[in-house]
């Protein structure tokens, strides 16, 4: 092709700024450090911006650029690859784009902070990462990223690694995502074991011959299994969801752009990717579907009672993801990834306005010390409401689009059910209670906390000594550099779901999904992209319905939030008696339903008390080296046995001379006789 | 029952009383005459078997100078009676049984299967001459050498039976 | 009996026997000397004439090579063979006189005396090489043998050195007699007490069963010489008693020579039924040899037991067919004479007046209190144990190869298993040496240049023949040619 | 006419004696006897040996078999003395300082 | 040039023997010793680099031959050749020791002389192993690597060091004597100590009653090589040297030592025992899987931080023998790169760790936390090295993890499976040391004032990790070596193969 879009270097800028600021960083003043991060990353989104403006004027043909080679051996081979199409055209757009903004966001979050360069060092690193991840051509290029982004992260949530918390979080972070990653090579080995190469391309060639394995079980189904895995350990699903809330230790902006915008998201869009996979493996399909819904429910339930603010945003991410991988386990990929897109806009805002909100009051967290900010940071106000309403889907914000196209096809698509669809709106109602929840708890009533205390309290809540330092008293709005990102994030997830209507972003998004049917397809059910095709000039009852379920889900959405304003806005006292009344249950959910505990006594004691008493203790040093010793002792003894040959008494020496004499004797004369 | 024999039993006799008797005989001097019969009826022997010169020197070396010397130790160290010290359990227990099983066999192997036939009294044409020729001519070699040897016997002799050194210091 | 005209010895003859002429005229020279020399500079002066006898023998040895055959009657034979032990007695002699020098001065011990012993040992040894007659052979024994008695006896002050010579003179006696009685029983056998004679009777017809008894004797009495199990109960005590210099001396040179000795009895007269007999004995020395060293903290006494298991290693070797057996036996006994002096002289060095140092606990930190002493036993012991690079490597290579090739699989895993578990105690001196803190930092005596000599000498040697082995033992295997010829 | 195999057994009860006497004496003096013995024995059947032949070598080889002895007699009397001029016994069970 | 290919093996083998003469006849001088070591090591290192340099890629076998006679009987030849494989093992093991001078540089004060004539002769010792292509010339290196390795421990070393020292020893010499029992029966039998000669009389089946001793052959060089990699059972002189070693000691034990092993397996174990090797790779395989979880989960435990990155090494270069018996390319050639890549980086971290002991004289985990804030720049060379030993794609750990993984799982799939599991334990074990070594706030007040890196351990440090970077990131420069290499290596299997497909 004779187009260049020079690729590479949309990875590359960022971790150039990494590398600055990591190697000379400490000797940069603080401005110096921001203007390399913003700098390089800016240049990465307006790469990122010119090279999608390029691939779409010459008609959006995917395409592949060969940087160089990497690993050659043994007839297997991995290149430094990359490959823009549609799909990655989007994500490309959403991680430069947020994470720009987040870059800038950050500089006014961090400006207090100790280690203000290794801050943004990582920050670019991580940029460098997830943008291999979004570009890559084949599954081992993209596992760079996929691996990279998990240190991205591991680095960023110990940011404040004298908190052991802290530390704890980002190591727990890193371990359950290599438990994914586990499932992710065998998925990888699968594929080179029989397809010999793990590029997009060719494998998709290679595969679309295939037929749909109906009987539920086959190569494709394992595989597909198992790249599942993969995501669950980088989306957090069920049952590797676990590192995410305690990944919450990271600084906000962190949590925003890694834990909400773009990174958890990668297991989505790796399922997307590898759609070609799905398609024709149902039952892998039904499963992830079958994780998502239950993550989307399972999240939400536990986002109702959490207090900290960004715990229960963590969740909700949780949760969001559930539906995205709902929407990939029926089919719509496209909707996934449309979800994908607002959700990185509102959550990312969510996690910035609670950001902005935190740094107004101080470093607290508790949503129980807050209350009636509506006044004092009117422009976090708002921005956080605009987000709110659109994770809440009330019409016509980016959320209800997505949300809607989700719940559509879960219900209409031939791999859906309307259980699926159930359980989504019940989530759906739920999201927007608990959203509305932290919506009034935080800026509506009475302020219960006190900022000045806040300040003090921000110390050791986690490292914002700055705000102790910063000497301001009382709340106050952040700073203009955190607020414009604010209030362009909450532009985009206010009208941001409008490129989905009449499935625009779908048709964008088609030839991805298009690009290769399911042999057979007759024999087969019908692959979804059909299904959009034929629902494109969607029939009179086929309308109906949407617009039926359409309304239900809108219900939903309005009744959380009444039910939002009646618990914590008109009668706060409420929420204590239910709880009191649920009793064990709400403790259990108030607990996380203990999952931590239950992986900690199930697997992690066992391991550690296992690994000590029966193989260190055990057998390498009670059995193994017991051995030797014991040997060596015997032959000690054996040896001071045969000494004692050495009586010192001539006669025995005699003695022995003698019988030694006789025996030989006996030898030779029987040798003779013989 | 020929002269021959008779005479070969009686020194035979004789030679192994005193064998034995050196065993059973606790006191060094004793076993030392029991040892100068040993050689002096063993000299008997070899007479008979023809063998003069051997004879003779058994005599005058064995029996003469050899033996003088022993006693002469045994009377310069006074050894009296030995003591009846249990000092080695193996040489009972492995060394005689061991001996016991080793002689029986040779004993047999030379009584029937030693491939010699029987001699008249006298039998070995020895005369001095013909053996001195044999040890000045073919065994000049071993002779001549043997001269080495008693040379190392001397110095031997010197060496360990004269007082310590230091000892010659003091007292000088 | 003898096809010679002639009925006086030829010059020939007395040039077959030079080494052994020259020897004993120094040491009778040695004798004259030393009641002439005074106290002082004396023993230096014998010790230099006696060093000069050996090199003569060495040079003596060199000018017999070229006039090999029979000489006196059939009484001695020059060969290769015989050159070879010829040369190896004299060096050892040679290393172990100038390895004697400060020892004399530290112990005052009579020096007069103690050369002569020396170098009319040596002409027993070089005897038994070259003799082919039991009569010759039985005498050199007994030169050598009773030498070393005397020797070993030399520590005058000590209970222990004179133990040890009373404890070697009996049994020594005790397995002469078996020896002699053995030879009795050839010559009952075969009428003749010439190896030749011997050989050609053996080989003409089934040997009589008193052949098989007089192998038998003979060779308890043999093996009683190289320490052999289970005739080797006399080693670690005489060992341990005698003079440094001594064991160094005896427990090489007197050995080589009865390991000719035996190669002659064993290879030359066919003695019937070998094979086994010798499988037996070797596997019972290594093993006993080298259990037994595990735990002992004397280490003259541990050397000795090692001594043991090396005259096993030995023998492996002699169970071995003929033709690689032998030149694997000739290698083996001249790097083992190799290191085995050093090592002794080391010993003797470090040992002190009254040989008060002899335990492993004196040795701790020596890598410390005298680097280079301690550098050089390290490798004479890493030699005995088998490491590549050293004589001893290349000495238990061949003996092992040889063994393989005669299809002894058996025994070679033994002996293999054997040098494992040997590892373990000479490395107990390494470690004793370089990695325990010195208990007394009592300043270590610097090393005389006799002594030093000494040492380059055997340690150049155990190197050359574990970097260049080739040329020793092609001279081997060609003289085993001509032996077996 | 007397069948040597006589001789050789009385060599062989003579050689047999002398081990005894080795296993069994515990004076120094009297065990180098016992070895004297045994080189007796030795010496017999040589002869006997050199009877049967007709060689005389069996006789040169009595005659070096007594120079020998008489050699070491006098090296191991000589050895015995500074024995026990050190431990002043004879006792061969007391003279054990060497063992293990 | 063409001279100089013949005779570069033996310059590369024996500078540093020639610097450790050069020191022994010096006066002893501490300063000028170790400058000579380093310079010597140096010139080492930049003489090796003409191997990868000037090996042809295409050419198959041996190249850079030189093959003298050295003894006539038995015909020992001085027969040194490298391929792929060995030229960077040589390059690995040169690469190093220049960093264990610069790392001992202070921590050795007492009989420096001793020590630095020891690690070059060392040096020479390890090359002469990864050249030596005459069976006697290679079991010659190896003992000959045995004696100034336990030395450097028992000497040099702290703790139990003369336990750990003589453990050492007696572990390998004892095993390594049943591949001498074996060397020598391929001698008695073919007359010749020459690899490829005996090689090819091998594979044509003229060795008489091959077929029978073979198994047993295999055993007796297996067994060597076990223990010096050290696979399962024969692991636990491991950790025990590790510890009580000096840091020079540690990283060329880790570095080269234990490379030794699987070196030997590669080049002697498949290329004159196909068959054999064939038939057994089950349980050998099966003791790599057991290596490698079992020394995971060990490490997970350990109280000591040098002892922990000694169970990885045995989790490592279970990987390594993984890789080698799945007889796959892939596999085979990942074991070569991890064999590169875990000397590098566990280098480095016993490197790291010495620094840390030299300040504060312990490896107990529990002494340290909180070491991030006294020191950052020596905990982000920690952690680089961590992450390259955890296998984080783009550093050197990941590339030959995931060829060897993906080998045994073509080989067999749930070996692969099982084996894929270190991915996870390794990252368990590592972060958790990290974490509590610098993170957290500093427990112990001596560790505020704890020193960081100073220039000399930095210019020890950086090699190491750009090296990692690099073959991380262009693996290439090392695989398109070593791959035509194992496939030459690997030919006799895939013949094997052929023909069972043929059947």
């Amino acid at each position: 092709m004779t187009l260049n879009l020079h690729l590479w270097l949309i990875p590359i800028l960022p971790l150039i700024g990494a590398a600055i600021n990591g190697f000379l960083g400490k000797r940069f003043s603080r401005q110096a450090v921001v203007a390399v991060a913003w700098t390089f990353s800016a240049a990465a989104f307006a790469m990122a911006v010119w090279a999608v403006s390029q691939f779409l004027s010459v008609g959006s043909a995917p395409y592949t650029e060969v940087l160089a080679h990497w690993i050659r051996a043994g007839g297997f081979q991995a290149d430094f690859a990359f490959y823009l199409d549609q799909l990655s055209v989007v994500m490309l757009l959403v991680v430069t784009g947020v994470g720009f903004l987040i870059h800038l966001y950050s500089a006014g979050y961090m400006w207090e902070e100790g280690g203000f360069y290794r801050f943004f060092c990582y920050l670019n690193l991580f940029m460098f990462f997830m943008l291999t991840l979004v570009l890559a051509n084949n599954y081992l290029v993209m596992f760079i990223g996929w691996e990279g982004v998990g240190l991205a992260s591991y680095l960023l949530i110990g940011f404040w690694f004298t908190k052991d918390s802290a530390a704890s979080a980002g190591k727990k972070a890193f371990i359950v995502n290599r438990i994914g990653d586990f499932g992710f090579l065998i998925a990888l080995f699968l594929l080179i074991k029989h397809f010999g190469s793990l590029n997009f391309v060719q494998l998709s060639t290679s595969i679309a011959p295939m037929g749909v394995e109906t009987a539920g079980t086959g190569l494709l189904t394992s595989i597909g299994l198992l790249l599942m895995v993969g995501a669950a350990g980088k989306s957090a699903q069920i049952p590797l969801y676990v590192w995410l809330p305690d990944a919450m230790e990271g600084p906000t902006p962190v949590s925003a752009l890694i834990h909400a915008a773009t990174m958890v998201t990668a297991g989505v869009y790796m399922v997307s990717r590898s759609h070609f996979i799905f398609e024709r493996a149902p039952s892998a399909m039904m499963f992830v579907a079958i994780i998502g819904t239950l993550t989307a429910l399972f999240a939400a339930t536990i986002g109702i009672v959490q207090t900290d603010i960004k715990k229960v945003l963590a969740y909700s991410t949780v949760s969001q993801l559930g539906y995205m991988f709902m929407a990939c386990g029926v089919g719509a990929f496209s909707a996934g990834i449309f979800h994908l897109m607002t959700h990185a806009f509102f959550k990312g805002l969510l996690f910035l306005a609670a950001g902005s909100v935190i740094h107004a009051v101080g470093g607290e967290q508790d949503m129980r010390q807050m209350g009636g900010l509506r006044s004092k940071i009117p422009v976090t106000f708002w921005t956080m409401t605009a987000a709110t309403f659109a994770i809440a889907g009330i019409p016509p914000l980016a959320g209800f689009f997505s949300k809607d196209e989700i719940l559509w096809r879960a219900y209409s698509s031939p791999y859906g059910s309307w259980i699926y669809w159930l359980i989504g709106v019940v989530t759906a109602f739920i999201t927007s209670f608990y959203m509305f929840r932290l919506w009034f708890m935080t800026f509506f009533g009475q302020y219960r906390g006190t900022a000045e205390s806040g300040g003090a309290h921000g110390r050791d809540s986690h490292g914002h000594d700055a705000h102790g330092g910063h000497g301001h008293g009382g709340i106050h709005e952040s700073p203009k550099v955190m607020l414009i990102p604010l209030v362009i994030l909450a532009i985009l997830s206010v009208c941001g779901g409008l490129v989905g209507i009449h499935n625009r972003f779908e048709n964008f998004l088609a030839p991805v999904f298009e690009s290769a049917h399911p042999a057979a397809a007759e024999s087969a059910p019908p692959s979804p992209s059909e299904i959009q095709h034929t629902t494109q000039p969607s029939s009179e009852e086929e309308k109906g319905t949407e617009t039926l379920l359409m309304g239900i889900s809108i219900l939903a959405a309005l009744a959380g939030l009444i039910l939002a304003w009646l618990l914590y806005y008109s009668r706060p006292h409420l929420p204590q008696r239910i709880a009191n009344a649920l009793g064990g249950l709400y403790t259990a959910v108030l607990n996380k339903y203990y999952v931590d505990e239950f992986y900690a006594a199930v697997f992690v004691k066992p391991l550690i008390a296992g690994s000590t008493k029966i193989l260190w203790h055990g057998i390498d040093q009670g059995v193994i080296d017991a051995t030797i010793d014991n040997s060596a002792e015997g032959a000690r003894e054996i040896s001071d046995s045969v000494r004692h040959m050495q009586s010192g008494n001539l006669r025995s020496y005699a003695g022995w001379i003698a019988a030694g004499a006789a025996l030989v004797i006996c030898y030779m004369v029987w040798l003779g006789i013989r | 029952m020929s002269l021959h024999l008779v005479l070969f039993i009686s020194f035979g006799a004789v030679c192994v009383a005193g064998a034995i008797n050196l065993l059973v005989q606790r006191h060094p001097i004793n076993s030392a005459l029991s040892l100068v019969v040993v050689m002096g009826s063993l000299a008997g022997e070899y007479l008979l078997l023809g063998a003069e010169f051997v004879a003779v020197v058994q005599v005058i070396v064995y029996a003469g100078a050899i033996m003088v010397l022993f006693v002469f130790t045994i009377m310069l160290l006074n050894a009296g009676e030995e003591e009846q010290t249990h000092g080695s359990r193996v040489a009972l227990l492995i060394g005689v049984p061991g001996m016991v099983l080793g002689s029986v066999l040779v004993t047999w192997v030379l009584f029937s299967h030693s491939g010699t036939g029987s001699v008249a009294a006298g039998a070995l044409p020895g005369p001095p001459k013909t053996l001195g020729r044999l040890l000045f001519h073919d065994f000049l070699l071993p002779f001549e050498v043997t001269s080495i040897l008693i040379l190392i016997a001397i110095m031997g002799a010197v060496v360990l039976a004269a007082r310590p050194r230091r000892i010659q210091k003091r007292e000088g | 009996m003898n096809p010679m005209s002639q009925s006086i010895p030829q010059a020939i003859d007395y040039i077959r026997i030079l080494p052994e002429i020259v020897l004993s005229l120094f040491g009778i020279l040695i004798m004259l000397l030393d009641p002439v020399l005074d106290e002082d500079s004396g023993p230096r002066t014998l010790g230099i004439v006696a060093l000069i006898g050996s090199l003569g023998a060495l040079f003596a040895t060199v000018y017999q090579a070229q006039f090999p055959g029979l000489g006196f009657w059939n009484m001695v034979q020059v060969d290769s063979f015989s050159v070879f032990f010829h040369f190896l007695v004299a060096a050892v002699t040679a290393v172990v006189i100038l390895s004697s020098f400060e020892y004399m001065k530290v112990n005052d011990i009579h020096a007069g005396e103690y050369y002569g012993l020396l170098l009319f040992g040596a002409v027993g040894m070089s005897l038994m090489s070259s003799a082919v007659e039991l009569v010759l052979i039985f005498i050199a024994l007994e030169i050598s043998s009773i030498s070393t008695y005397i020797l070993a006896g030399f520590r005058r002050n000590s209970a222990t050195s004179s133990e040890s010579s009373v404890k070697y003179f009996l049994l020594g006696s005790f397995a002469t007699a078996f020896f002699l009685y053995g030879v009795a029983m050839m010559f009952g056998a075969t009428q003749s007490t010439n190896i030749e004679t011997i050989a050609t009777v053996l080989r003409s017809e089934q040997p009589p069963l008193l052949a098989y008894v007089g192998v038998a004797m003979m060779f308890v009495g043999l093996g009683f010489k190289i320490a052999a199990a289970p005739f080797h109960v006399w080693t670690p005590d005489v060992y341990e008693g005698a003079p440094a210099p001594i064991v160094g001396f005896m427990s090489t040179a007197p050995k080589a020579a009865v390991f000719a000795v035996l190669l002659r009895v064993m290879y030359e007269i066919h003695a019937p039924g070998r094979i086994w007999l010798i499988w037996v004995v070797a596997a019972l020395s290594m093993t006993l040899g080298n259990i037994a060293a595990l735990v002992q903290d004397n280490i003259k006494r541990l050397l000795a037991y090692s001594s043991i298991a090396h005259a096993g290693y030995l023998l492996v070797a002699f169970a071995a067919m003929p033709d690689n057996g032998i030149p694997a036996v000739m290698f083996y006994t001249a790097s083992y004479a190799a290191m085995n002096v050093g090592a002794f002289a080391v010993i003797s060095h470090f040992a002190g007046s009254g040989e008060r140092y002899v335990t492993l606990e004196d040795y701790s930190g020596l890598g410390r209190r005298s680097p280079l002493l301690a550098a050089t036993l390290t490798i004479f012991l890493l030699s005995l144990i088998g490491i590549p690079a050293t004589g001893g490597f290349f000495a238990k290579f061949y003996v092992f190869s040889a063994a393989l090739q005669a299809n002894l699989t058996g025994l070679v895993i033994i002996g293999v298993l054997n040098s494992a578990v040997a590892a373990y105690y000479y490395l107990r001196i390494i470690v004793f040496m370089y990695m325990r803190e010195p208990h007394s930092d009592a300043p270590i005596a610097p090393v005389s240049p006799g002594l030093g000599l000494a040492l380059t000498i055997s340690l150049v040697a155990t190197i050359y023949l574990g970097v260049l082995p080739g040329r020793v033992l092609d001279y081997a295997s060609r003289s085993v040619a001509e032996l077996l010829q | 006419m007397v069948p040597l195999s006589y001789y050789l057994i009385l060599s062989g009860i003579l050689f047999a004696c002398g081990v005894t006497g080795f296993l069994i004496k515990r004076n120094i003096i009297t065990i180098f006897m016992s070895i004297e013995l045994m080189l007796n024995g030795v010496n017999l059947s040589f002869v006997a040996f050199a009877a049967q032949w007709h060689a005389l070598q069996g006789q040169v080889f009595v005659f070096f078999v007594m120079v020998v002895a008489a050699a070491e007699a006098a090296v191991g009397l000589a050895i015995i003395i500074s024995v026990f001029r050190t431990r002043e016994t004879l006792n061969v069970d007391r003279v054990d300082l060497l063992k293990l | 040039m063409s001279e100089l290919n013949n005779s570069i093996l033996t310059v590369v083998t024996f500078i540093p023997l020639a610097g450790a003469i050069l020191l022994l006849i010096l006066p002893r001088r501490d300063r000028d010793t170790r400058i000579i070591a380093l310079i010597t090591s140096l010139a080492a290192f930049f003489a090796s680099l003409h191997l990868p340099v000037h090996l042809r890629r295409s050419l198959p076998g041996f190249q850079f031959e030189i093959n003298n006679p050295w003894i006539s009987r038995p015909n020992i030849h001085y027969h040194l050749g490298a391929d792929g494989i060995s030229a960077w093992l040589v390059v690995l093991t040169t690469f190093l020791t220049p960093l264990c001078v610069l790392i001992s540089w202070k921590s050795i004060q007492e009989r420096v002389k001793e020590f630095f004539i020891l690690l070059l002769v060392l040096e020479t010792a390890l090359i002469g192993v990864f050249v030596a292509l005459d069976l006697f010339l290679f079991y010659f290196f190896w003992e000959a690597t045995l004696i100034p390795m336990a030395l450097l421990i028992g000497m040099y070393g702290h703790g139990r060091k003369v336990y750990a020292a003589v453990k050492f020893f007696l572990y390998t010499m004892i095993a390594s004597m049943f591949m001498l029992a074996a060397i020598l029966w391929l001698y008695a039998k073919t007359g010749s100590f020459d690899f490829t000669v005996i090689q090819s009389a091998i594979r044509s089946g003229q060795v008489e009653n091959f077929a029978a001793a073979a198994p047993w052959l295999f055993l007796g060089f297996f067994l060597a090589f076990a223990v010096k990699v050290p696979l399962f059972p024969f692991h636990t002189w491991l950790p025990d040297a590790h510890v009580e070693a000096p840091t020079a000691g540690s990283v060329l034990l880790a570095g080269v030592l234990l490379k030794m092993g699987t070196y030997g397996m590669l080049r002697f174990n498949l290329g004159l025992f196909p068959d054999q090797s064939r038939s057994n790779a089950w349980w050998i395989m099966i003791l790599a899987l057991i290596g490698i979880i079992y020394g995971a989960l060990v490490a997970l435990v350990q109280p000591n931080m040098k002892k922990l990155i000694a169970y990885s090494s045995i989790s490592h270069l279970g990987f390594v023998v993984l890789g080698i018996f799945s007889f796959i390319p892939m596999g085979v050639d990942g074991a070569t790169f991890v064999m590169l890549a875990h000397g590098i980086a566990t280098g480095g971290l016993f490197m790291l760790a010495g620094i840390l002991y030299e300040r504060r004289h312990t490896y107990q985990i529990s002494e340290f936390g909180g070491l991030a804030t006294p020191m950052p720049a020596y905990a982000s060379f920690f952690l680089f090295m961590v992450l390259a030993s955890v296998g984080l794609p783009l550093l050197n750990g990941f590339v030959g993890e995931f060829l060897v993984l993906s080998g045994a799982f073509q080989a067999r799939p749930i070996y692969g499976i099982l084996a894929a599991t270190g991915v996870i334990w390794s990252a368990c074990y590592l972060l958790w040391m990290y974490q509590r070594v610098f993170f957290g706030k500093v427990t112990h007040s001596v560790n505020e004032t704890l020193p960081d890196l100073s220039v000399r351990e930095k210019t020890a440090l950086w090699p190491a990790a750009a090296i990692a970077l690099l073959m991380g990131v262009a693996p290439g420069i090392w695989l398109n070596a070593i791959d035509p290499a194992v496939q030459y290596a690997l030919a006799p299997f895939t013949q094997l193969v052929s023909k069972l497909v043929m059947r």
